[in-house]
């Protein structure tokens, strides 16, 4: 049997079209793009035509995106690039506003820029994981350099009311980020409709290469380089430019563009289909996320009684790759701090997986895992000891919240 | 993390002596705060000699391949030896555990010894944490255990490979 | 006719070998090396393989590569990461002991720490470029944290005495880096053997991917993170792990190990019979650099009363990639740090061309290259007033200096 | 920095009137003393117009194609319309260069203002360096003037993109 794919927020396949982009780049056109002979010049041309490619996704100038070796780079650069400018000035120590839902990436430099000395104001959310933006009204203050909010979660998809905020910020003479690594392809990404200055991307959620990303960097918004070096990205970041996967990134952008709004009807309808299946064929589960405002491709399943490292485990097993909501399975053993922020239990936030679909996905391969499912839940809760005690009457319908 | 071996993989796949023993000699039930894992063991034991083991497991894959394991491994074996098998020994037998899930084989040994403690209360004897029957010393061996279980709980919390210094993580997963 | 490429110290085309390794994880094989997963789990082991590869190049334990996204994060990482560590408790700024012949990865980096309150020394170089490690003996106090000289200089090629720096910084309780992004795969590489605490080297300048380069941290050494973000790489750099890169990285790192001693020698064979050869058919060159120490593939020649862009685009046009020396064709317009360090005047630092042989090299080229340049150094010298001056008597044999 | 455009790479490829001119009727040489780019300009003139135009340059691929350039946009026009030529003018009629390259057309305009007042004074006529003859407030233009000469320098010493407060960069080539 096939492996089932259903974990594209991880990382999605690179689209052969991408690949077949990056190619040359691979193969005999490999020129370094800083070089100024005629190799040279070809990367150059190719990195510029890529980096329009890019800003056109977003709403922006080719002139304010600064390519990176991913999300994560871009989310460091932002929030540092920021608080380094800042820095110098002010007597007060610089604050910067960000939520307690966002990815690791921002979240861990958010926490070192504390230690650092940053004020640094986590904003929480409701119990769709979502921020509301009385709080990040609330948490602004005069020192506030830097607002920091996520477009999309990773874990529940849930969509963040960044334009909302981004108003706020901007009345409040902050500047503003978000982190759009999830958002991108999956909804419409827009840096003016979002007011935002500041927006991170990366290509290998939308069938790019793996290993580079984007920060989008409003003209005239000030900010430090992250990375010291050659004058490459005008001076923005160092380093001898990536030519086949920023080629491979501007392609990948091309085609999110042209698939989005038919990509995002199909997955939609096709995790819908997904949901109700486990909310008919499975009892006690509980949905995670915003009902509506939540990413086309995303369902956040908790299933009481079970642990969802075993499911995970059980799944893989049947050929059927998800992944937890927690990310228990890769190592870090804390529940979920998304699913925490939103209220859970921690026992609660434990059982979770996390399917999120892709552009091949069909409609065999959401029957299929829901019949997988249906017996790796039953298999897992047969072992709980938990589910032991529930069936017995020794136990309340289990520590959900939904 | 590094991945499970082939090992555990196997018990993951198909658990040895999963449920429930209707009219046990002994149970244990040892649960984490932290993760919330939890595993429950049943044995039956004749003559001194553990005759049967089964269990019942909230938990990690790590969790599940212990939980089976140790029911493998237990079987046959005499109350005294038994007391003897350690963590580590259990982890062992599944060719090894990734470095952040060594803590999750502790589960099992807590589990077994809970169910062996049982099984001596029944028979009126009192087994120490420490695993000595009549343990002269009892007060501090619980104490070193409550110890312990701290410990336990801490491994859910720290990173065993996180470099020096380095500022705590948020949790969640990366992707 | 085909192009000729001399300019290997800026980038080298991918070996096909190391394309046909990459190729499954840029089709099927698209896991994210952190998912637990089968896909996941498939990409941990080729990381885990590739890990080991690029370890045994430099005598390096596979837990101490971290993976970068190139030798100008290594760098940046090296260096912030050390003083980032140290800030935290003296009393005194941290010091930095450096060269002036650093790639900008450094230098700028070190300029960054400075306005940040960091110490930093510039080391002086000889007429040939080289370190003196007396000078790094007398410039290493107290306060000094890291001592960073790179391995062998890109621009002149010439290899620095890193071990009998080492050595001191050891005896000092200095932390020691070095640059070997140039080194690598051109002359042995080895931790123990240079004596070296930290170690950076990139992917694209050993026949590998572009995007991808290593940072080697010996066991116990006190550095801070560069990228904050998920747990990858023991979490000493977040970034979902660009797998084909690092798998691609992991076989370059293989076959230069293969191929080292053989290519080192017909290489230099063919760049002496360039040297020779512009030696007897030009007049007024000099070769810079210096006549032992230097890369095996590197030559940089000094063509009196020219500019080395007009030469550069020149050969360009004749279908013969180099770069010139100074970086003023890479949109930088300063004359070149390296050959002002040694000493030379900045009029004599412009007519430089830097030749950089690689693997496929051949006589022919030589050949050819030789005869293009004659004409077109005659051509350019035809066109420069300084020549005219020159032939007319009205100017010395010019500002050269060697 | 962007490439150069396929004009300039023709200039290159095939530079016009190169050389010298024997009985000049002017001739003028500008030289930069940081980046030590050097243009020396002959020029011919009949009726006030230049009917020849040769140029030596030491300079860069744009140096040579603003030298290049300049010398056919010269040739046949009157001394004023030859003031009027400004270095913008130049660089347009090569499709542009790329922003930090701007300035080397300036290394133009001036050599061609330098050999038109060499042309001037032999004529006993003072051209100023505002390019009006007889200007009256010489001195003035002469130190605005200077001023322009100090940036010219200084856009050998600055990337013209460089973001703002970004730390000086070094120098030297970046692979
Ligand atoms: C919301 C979010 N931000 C940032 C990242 C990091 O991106 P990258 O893996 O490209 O470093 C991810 C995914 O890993 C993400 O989901
Ligand atoms: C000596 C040296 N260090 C660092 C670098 C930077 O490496 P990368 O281009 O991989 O960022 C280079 C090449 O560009 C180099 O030659
Ligand atoms: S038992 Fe707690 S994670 Fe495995
Ligand atoms: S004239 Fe100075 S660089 Fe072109």
């Amino acid at each position: 049997m096939a492996y089932i794919y259903f974990d594209h927020n991880a990382t999605t396949p690179l689209d052969p079209a991408v690949l077949e982009a990056m190619m040359p780049f691979l193969h005999e056109a490999h020129g370094n793009a800083s070089s100024f002979h005629s190799p040279g010049r070809e990367a150059r041309e190719a990195v510029d035509l890529a980096r329009k490619q890019v800003a056109s996704l977003i709403g922006a100038q080719p002139a304010e995106i600064v390519f990176t070796s991913g999300g994560t780079e871009a989310d460091n650069h932002a929030l540092r690039g920021v608080i380094a400018r800042v820095k110098a000035g002010a007597g007060q120590p610089p604050h910067l506003v960000t939520s307690a839902i966002e990815h690791p990436a921002v979240l861990n430099t958010a926490q070192m820029l504390e230690q650092q000395g940053c004020a640094v104001s986590y904003l929480p959310v409701d119990e769709y994981g979502r921020v509301r933006p009385e709080d990040a009204r609330s948490a602004i203050n005069d020192a506030t350099a830097l607002v920091s909010v996520m477009l999309a979660n990773n874990e529940v998809g849930t969509i963040q009311p960044v334009a909302a905020i981004a108003a706020i910020a901007r009345e409040r003479k902050a500047i503003m980020h978000t982190d759009a690594v999830q958002g991108l392809g999956r909804i419409p990404v827009d840096v003016d409709a979002l007011g935002v200055d500041l927006l991170s991307i990366s290509a290998h959620k939308v069938y790019g290469p793996k290993g580079i990303g984007a920060l989008y960097i409003r003209r005239g918004t000030r900010i430090a380089p992250l990375i010291y070096g050659g004058h490459q990205e005008r001076r923005r970041r160092g380093g001898t430019e990536n030519v086949p996967a920023i080629v491979g990134f501007g392609r990948a952008c091309e085609l999110a563009g042209e698939l989005l709004a038919e990509s995002a009807a199909r997955e939609a309808r096709l995790r819908d289909r997904l949901e109700q299946g486990i909310r008919e064929r499975i009892e006690h589960v509980r949905i995670n996320g915003h009902p509506s405002e939540r990413l086309p491709n995303t369902l956040n399943v908790g299933f009481t009684f079970v642990e969802g490292e075993s499911l995970l485990m059980n799944l893989d097993i049947e050929r059927v790759a998800v992944s937890t909501g927690s990310a228990c399975s890769s190592g870090d053993l804390q529940p979920s701090h998304v699913l925490l922020a939103m209220g859970f239990e921690a026992e609660a936030a434990h059982g979770t997986l996390r399917f999120s679909l892709g552009r091949r996905t069909t409609e065999e391969e959401i029957a299929t895992v829901l019949d997988v499912l249906v017996r790796v839940v039953a298999r897992v809760r047969a072992m709980s000891p938990m589910y032991r005690d529930f069936i017995k009457g020794r136990r309340p319908a289990a520590a959900s919240k939904a | 993390m590094e991945p499970y071996t082939e090992k555990v993989m196997d018990h993951i796949r198909n658990p040895r002596n999963v449920g429930e023993i209707d009219d046990p000699d002994g149970v244990g039930e040892i649960g984490n705060p932290i993760c919330g894992d939890v595993m429950r063991l049943y044995i039956k034991v004749e003559d001194n000699r553990i005759t049967d083991a089964k269990f019942q497991t909230f938990g990690c894959g790590a969790a599940i391949a212990v939980s089976s394991m140790l029911t493998e491994l237990v079987i046959g074996k005499t109350i005294e030896d038994a007391l003897r098998l350690s963590n580590r020994a259990v982890a062992e037998a599944l060719d090894g555990l990734p470095p952040v899930k060594m803590h999750c084989s502790a589960l099992g040994e807590d589990a077994l010894r809970a169910a062996i403690r049982d099984y001596m209360a029944k028979q009126g004897q009192q087994l120490c944490v420490c695993g000595e029957l009549d343990c002269p010393c009892r007060p501090e061996c619980e104490e070193r255990e409550r110890t312990r279980e701290r410990a336990h709980a801490a491994a859910h919390g720290i990173e065993v490979e996180a470099p020096e210094d380095s500022p705590a993580t948020a949790g969640g997963s990366t992707n």
